[in-house]
């Protein structure tokens, strides 16, 4: 497979990520499928910022420590990341500014030459990387023309200065038969989704990394005829949702473990109230602030038990942007469905990293529900527990939610039967959610699907995984529903394994003390908790480590 | 009016004998009635309560509501009110309720001038949770979490709303019923955020009712348009000292309100996405 | 062994719950052991309230169905609790507002007679209550001197006017050689264990079944000379109490379900910032406002994990008076010598019952801390992971915390090696918890001990559980301390059993949950959700027909 | 004064270049220095800051330090002072940590007097997640959360503050460093709540350093005393118009604190908990 690896880096501020995403649209516009990871510190001026974009003939969603190019718009930059360069890999670096290997390029006096701004230092480290590996200056331009829409012509002339100044030393082709794919990072294909899936409303306090969500549904909001509503807290996020979602408004919001905390009170509500509603939650290193920018697996268990009592709530961790595209829409219509909670749980790394998708989304029709019967009950019983929504205003009924342990037309009640039949009647939603849910594309399996020894793993590192085990030879496995946990397909994954490695970006091993409780026990864990995902050789070398 | 007794419920009502609570549903309910007398229709009314002995009030109106959390009438009702603003969306919160656990909300809704109507039934005490103190308990007060008395003077809820930019603040008293209505409906048909302070009267741990009963006495309103002084009759009674206390409409204006109208469009979520798509390749 | 059950109930607003201390005074005067339920709905006035108080020659620490004597101040009390009247007992009523079987007793005459308030009718049903069982009057007035110091002439002329109005129908005898005991609910027990414990400062918001414990401490702040607390809301709660302990005062606050959700942000900064903190959360209804005054175990899962990210956690569930005692005081020890969130588990039940203890409790003394090096640095590493503490001010030293991933002198850092290096530091921090707390006491067994049917439960359905065990010969396994699992002890105590029944009040079996992970499996679930605690008498029924 | 750098730690800086965060830095530094110099003792100062841009500030004073969550500077700051009530607390809050996430927090602190001082480092944009609008953004802001502009009028901070009952309520500039530096040790010698908010430039997010510099003014504070005369100054600008910008003292009283100082008593646990079990015996 024809792939490359390319490092840009620089300053928090450089406009390191524009540049990446330039780069990888050009590798879309060429036909390869593309991966960024983006790092970055939690700051907006100074610190070592950097993207690798993966271009490849086949889907990727990790990136390698290897990079062929090095695009080093500070010295850090050159200093740090060396020592990844391939064999046939070279370096541009910002001369006289940085000290390097490989060819220089005097962005300053380009700048300079053109009355350019210093932010466009990064427009010119494009040129050159375009110029390097044999871009057609025309794509350059198309690309750049479409995705800097300010000061464009100024852009223009920086890039082709810095183009024309390098010496070609890569040849980059285009795929045969290949068409651009667009581009956009795991939050936009979450936020894609919801939209998809039929919200009216979006309701989030801005936190890294859900925050790209919010960005790209306040920016399509008008187009797409949905209310974004940025309010005072997350609390008031999760309270105004639920009255979004009483109101008859499918309803998303979004947030990181920090601002979940906040909202874990609305969450029960929504369990006792039995209100729809989809909670995007991205995680990050934590405890606490943490690590903002940087990535964690360690609030599976959290979320799977938020909030005081019992009530069914969904999770699901999708790795790819297809699954991301279609469980937020999944996740919308789950929660009208069965009128309870269901999240969609990201990290860093997913949130912020940008993909080309696997294969075209598709956006499937939406379900019904089902009529209500009059004289209108809120929570009328059910055989499958589930009571059917009526929307307020309507002539005639009344609608009456309630956070108190009530009766079926919603008013308080404190009698022990009612208790056993509303308690019942949301463990029967539980069970039909569980039906639902345990189905085909809730565990997925690859690698050598019939390997004894299985990598297993959930949401991001999957895009590793999957390639680590087809390196090695191993099964993937790795559960995409996470709650309920889909216990018939994840027995059917299993059938065969004898041994079972675990890589988790976590400390504890949150997916292990899952798979406990459902009875199967892992051999080796595999965890990272540097806030760091990892990188293909990287895993290639623990797994071989464990696998034998 | 006749009253029609099919806008409330069967549920058997809990609220101590002599609880100032009884008033404010009285009030409210026949200002609905009227309100629906007028063209008003009753099934666009929307109840939040928060949770305390206030909140039962979603229990007893056979109307529309969502019994939230406690301190959370207001987001849930700008969730409500943002969904649909054709609704008539009404808070019934306490004064722990709302001053203390929620007071960020409050102040955040004065603000975006949110065209929903706030009750308080400020009856200076945690009903439901046996009598501790809240926000506007007077200065030494003894409840269960104060047994020496309480070292903090209460805050001026009308000062703090002024200040906030409610454009509708006003005071009432359970033992004044014709007042109340009147200010419940002027109240609920003020265009923006209304608040009404309501001194209730809790039969079990605050019954100041012969302090209120010498001391309240109907604001002239004539001022109402004028900031200043509405400052100045917000100040005549700070929530502590023995002082004559003003009711009435203190504030009332216009600005524009929250959720602005906006026409519905009907769009095709696939032909979106797709457009997004494309715009992304 | 000899005991009684007395059943009063009456509206809220009567004073049952007073009316039930001071029959439960009586007969810890008498020398007995006193247990007494509570059940009361949500509401200030009118709903029925009742209380069951059962005093026996050994502790004991649940309530029984079988009642000796109905105390009725109202129709419901005398209706709904008649059938459960054993072969001798009899009833009370207050006639003639009630009709029942029994003796009247004309309450409202005696209260007009002298000029009595409407509440004293519950003085006056103590009254009949303690003539009809023959309590020497002298013992009845010491007991009302004592604990109704407000209009105690006039309480007693009532309660001595019904006392000679009643018939002698059962006789209540002293016990030879036992002296009277402390009666206190389990709130009062936890708060005096946090005073043993060494607290400086108890801060809360009231919450419902947990405001015992600040009302308890507020009473005895002044003698005591600690700090209570009331402020704005539960996240203030948590962060004044963190501002508390970093400035070296021992500190714990209270609450329930909905206002522990708020707290859950402060939970995981006190994780990151190793600050010391118990949190006494007790259990009711849920989800969300459910079920305020009744019980459950439905919490537990979420009190393991709350909180973003891994941090170690204590979490104890004590299930007596005198274990609660000791274990309040030991999260107080263990918070500041790892610098971690402890928590004592509580629930409706256990917190609002009131207990004489089962020994006489005991004042351990307390270890001091160790102290800093300098130049001194608050996250300095070491081998347990424990840093020394040092509290502002302190000339020439600086201490500094913080809620972001942090050097060792608790300024912000990213940096991936000091991420680790952290991550690993509260990583020994959670082994050295397990070390010190997987100990005799961290698991109870009783009943027959080499029974290979063990009865398991946590929490306040110990007390039946107990008996239940004792009365089928049943093994009777429970762990008091919950996180991190004491699985030493656990496995010890689980030696020989075959079949393991659990009892919960929660509709998943939150323990069940706990143990799969351990490697257990339970074989049938007795599971309880309408909010109400069983009595013997319903446990050994349910227990019995799985048990074989 | 010389400057004694041991004060300030070896982390490396970085706020972006322009950034209003370093004038506030650097007259603090000043200020704590004098009051050193004047006999305060260093290790008295804790400084207590949120989450977002203006909050690595503890990181870069060796002095004690809070770094605490997003909208929480207050309770945390209370909580220390109410358990060392020699201890001097200074919040360092931003306007989205302190105005939105945090705003009853603040409130409550006003209200009750507690003797700390909280600096709102007010660039009215939530800097560090990248310039979203906060209560204080002008009607129209264009940030990520509100592309087409914002649909709210900011909160009048001053106002609201005055109306919560602060005795000590001031505004302040970034660039007028010897203003700023006399407000911060005003601020600070004030017993009870002082609070300044302080118009710091966000020169990513919202370089509004022109604007500022045309319109903003230093007030006379010789009616500091008078609230009526505080509620006109505060009036002259809201956040949103343009008009002339008073800052200084807008109003300072004396009134009761918290926390009350007591005297720590000895006591013995052991006998406490004992004279309790028999009271309950
Ligand atoms: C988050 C949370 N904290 C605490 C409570 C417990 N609680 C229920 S009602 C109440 C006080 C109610 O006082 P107020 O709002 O004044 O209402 P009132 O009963 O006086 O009408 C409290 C503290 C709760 N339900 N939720
Ligand atoms: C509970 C919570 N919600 C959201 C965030 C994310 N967050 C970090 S900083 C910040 C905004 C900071 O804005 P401001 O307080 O004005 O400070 P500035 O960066 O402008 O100094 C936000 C929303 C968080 N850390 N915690
Ligand atoms: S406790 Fe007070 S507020 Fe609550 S119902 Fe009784 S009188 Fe009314
Ligand atoms: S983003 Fe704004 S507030 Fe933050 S450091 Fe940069 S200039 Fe300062
Ligand atoms: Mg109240
Ligand atoms: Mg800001």
């Amino acid at each position: 497979m024809t792939e490359y690896s390319v490092l840009i880096g620089g300053k928090a501020g450089d406009g390191i990520a524009q540049a990446g995403q330039l780069i990888a649209s050009i590798f879309s516009d060429l036909g390869y499928y593309v991966y960024q990871y983006v790092d970055y510190p939690s700051l907006i001026r100074g610190g070592h910022n950097f993207c690798i974009i993966r271009a490849a003939e086949k889907p990727v969603f990790t990136h390698r420590t290897g990079v062929d190019l090095i695009l080093a718009l500070d010295q850090k930059t050159a200093d740090l990341h060396i020592h990844n360069l391939t064999t046939q890999g070279t370096v541009i670096y910002d001369s006289p500014k940085v000290k390097s290997e490989g060819q220089a390029l005097a962005i300053n006096e380009i700048l300079a030459q053109y009355k350019g701004r210093p932010i466009m230092g990064n427009t010119a480290m494009v040129g050159g990387f375009c110029g390097c590996v044999g871009i057609p200056w025309s794509l350059v331009e198309a690309v750049i023309r479409k995705k800097l829409p300010k000061e464009t012509d100024l852009n223009l002339l920086i890039a082709r200065e810095a183009y024309s100044r390098i010496t070609r030393c890569i040849s980059v082709q285009p795929v045969e038969g290949a068409s651009p794919r667009p581009l956009l990072s795991g939050n936009e294909w979450i936020g894609l989704g919801l939209l998809a899936g039929g919200i009216d409303a979006y309701v989030a306090y801005p936190m890294t990394p859900s925050s790209g969500v919010l960005h790209f549904l306040a920016s399509v909001a008008d187009e797409a005829g949905i209310d974004v509503v940025h309010p005072e807290s997350e609390i008031a996020v999760i309270l105004m949702a639920l009255g979004f979602a009483y109101a008859g408004k499918k309803t998303a919001v979004g947030t990181s473990g920090g601002g979940f905390c906040l909202m874990t009170e609305g969450v029960s509500l929504a369990g006792m109230a039995e209100l729809p509603i989809v909670i995007v939650l991205s995680q990050r290193g934590g405890p606490s602030t943490g690590l903002p920018t940087y990535t964690a697996q360690s609030d599976l268990l959290f979320t799977c038990h938020a909030g005081q009592g019992e009530f069914p709530r969904f999770i699901a961790a999708p790795a790819t942007p297809l699954e991301a595209f279609w469980w937020a829409a999944e996740a919308v219509q789950l929660a009208w469905k069965l009128q309870i909670p269901t999240f969609i749980l990201s990290d860093k790394t997913f949130s912020e990293g940008i993909y080309t998708p696997e294969a075209e989304p598709e956006i499937r029709a939406t379900t019904p529900l089902p009529a209500p019967s009059y004289p209108y009950k809120r929570y009328a019983d059910t055989p499958d527990g589930v009571s059917p929504i009526l929307v307020p205003p309507y002539s005639g009924e009344v609608v009456k939610v309630n956070s108190y342990m009530h009766d079926y037309s919603g008013i308080t009640s404190e009698d022990p039967e009612m208790t056993v039949a509303m308690v019942q009647k949301r463990l029967r939603k539980a069970e039909k959610l569980a039906t639902m849910t345990d189905q085909p594309g809730a565990v997925v399996c690859g690698g050598s699907v019939k390997a004894k020894t299985a990598i297993l793993c959930w949401g991001s590192p999957r895009g590793v995984c999957s390639e680590v085990a087809d390196e090695l030879g191993l099964r993937l496995v790795s559960p995409v529903v996470l709650s309920p946990f889909p216990a018939g397909e994840f027995r059917r994954s299993m059938q065969g394994v004898e041994k079972v490695i675990l890589v988790e970006d976590s400390s504890t091993g949150q997916l292990d003390k899952v798979l406990a409780r459902e009875g199967y026990r892992t051999d080796e864990l595999i965890l990272r908790y540097d806030g760091r995902p990892f990188a293909v050789e990287e895993l290639v070398e623990r797994v071989r480590r464990v696998a034998s | 009016m006749t009253s029609d007794e099919t806008i409330v419920t069967q549920t058997q009502n809990t609220w101590c004998p002599g609880c100032g609570n009884f008033a404010i549903q009285h009030a409210m309910k026949f200002v609905i009635q009227e309100l629906e007398a007028e063209g008003m229709a009753r099934d666009h009314f929307v109840l939040v309560s928060g949770i305390g002995c206030h909140a039962k009030i979603a229990d007893y109106f056979q109307l529309n509501s969502f019994y939230s959390l406690h301190g959370r009438t207001i987001p849930v009702a700008t969730g409500i009110k943002m969904a649909n603003p054709n609704l008539k969306v009404i808070c019934f919160a306490g004064d722990g309720d709302l001053y203390a656990e929620g007071l960020d909300h409050l102040i955040h809704a004065a603000k975006r001038n949110l065209d929903i109507t706030v009750i308080c039934h400020n009856n200076r005490v945690y009903g439901l949770t046996t009598g501790q103190y809240t926000p506007t308990s007077p200065y030494g007060y003894q409840g269960k979490s104060t047994p020496n008395g309480l070292h903090e003077y209460p805050l001026n809820i009308i000062e703090l709303l002024l200040g906030a930019g409610a454009t509708f603040v006003s005071r009432a008293y359970t033992r004044r019923l014709p007042h109340l209505k009147r200010i419940f409906k002027e109240a609920i048909m003020h265009q923006g955020f209304a608040h009404v302070d309501v001194l209730q009267i809790c039969a079990s741990f605050f019954n100041a009712t012969t302090w209120y009963d010498e001391r309240v006495y109907e604001t002239n309103e004539s001022n109402a348009g004028l900031f200043e002084f509405a400052c100045r009759t917000a100040k005549q009674w700070n929530y502590n000292d023995d002082t004559k206390i003003p009711i009435g409409i203190f504030f009332q204006t216009r600005k524009p309100v929250l959720p602005e109208k906006k026409i519905q469009k009907e769009v095709d979520r696939g032909v979106i996405v797709k457009k997004i798509l494309e715009k992304a390749t």
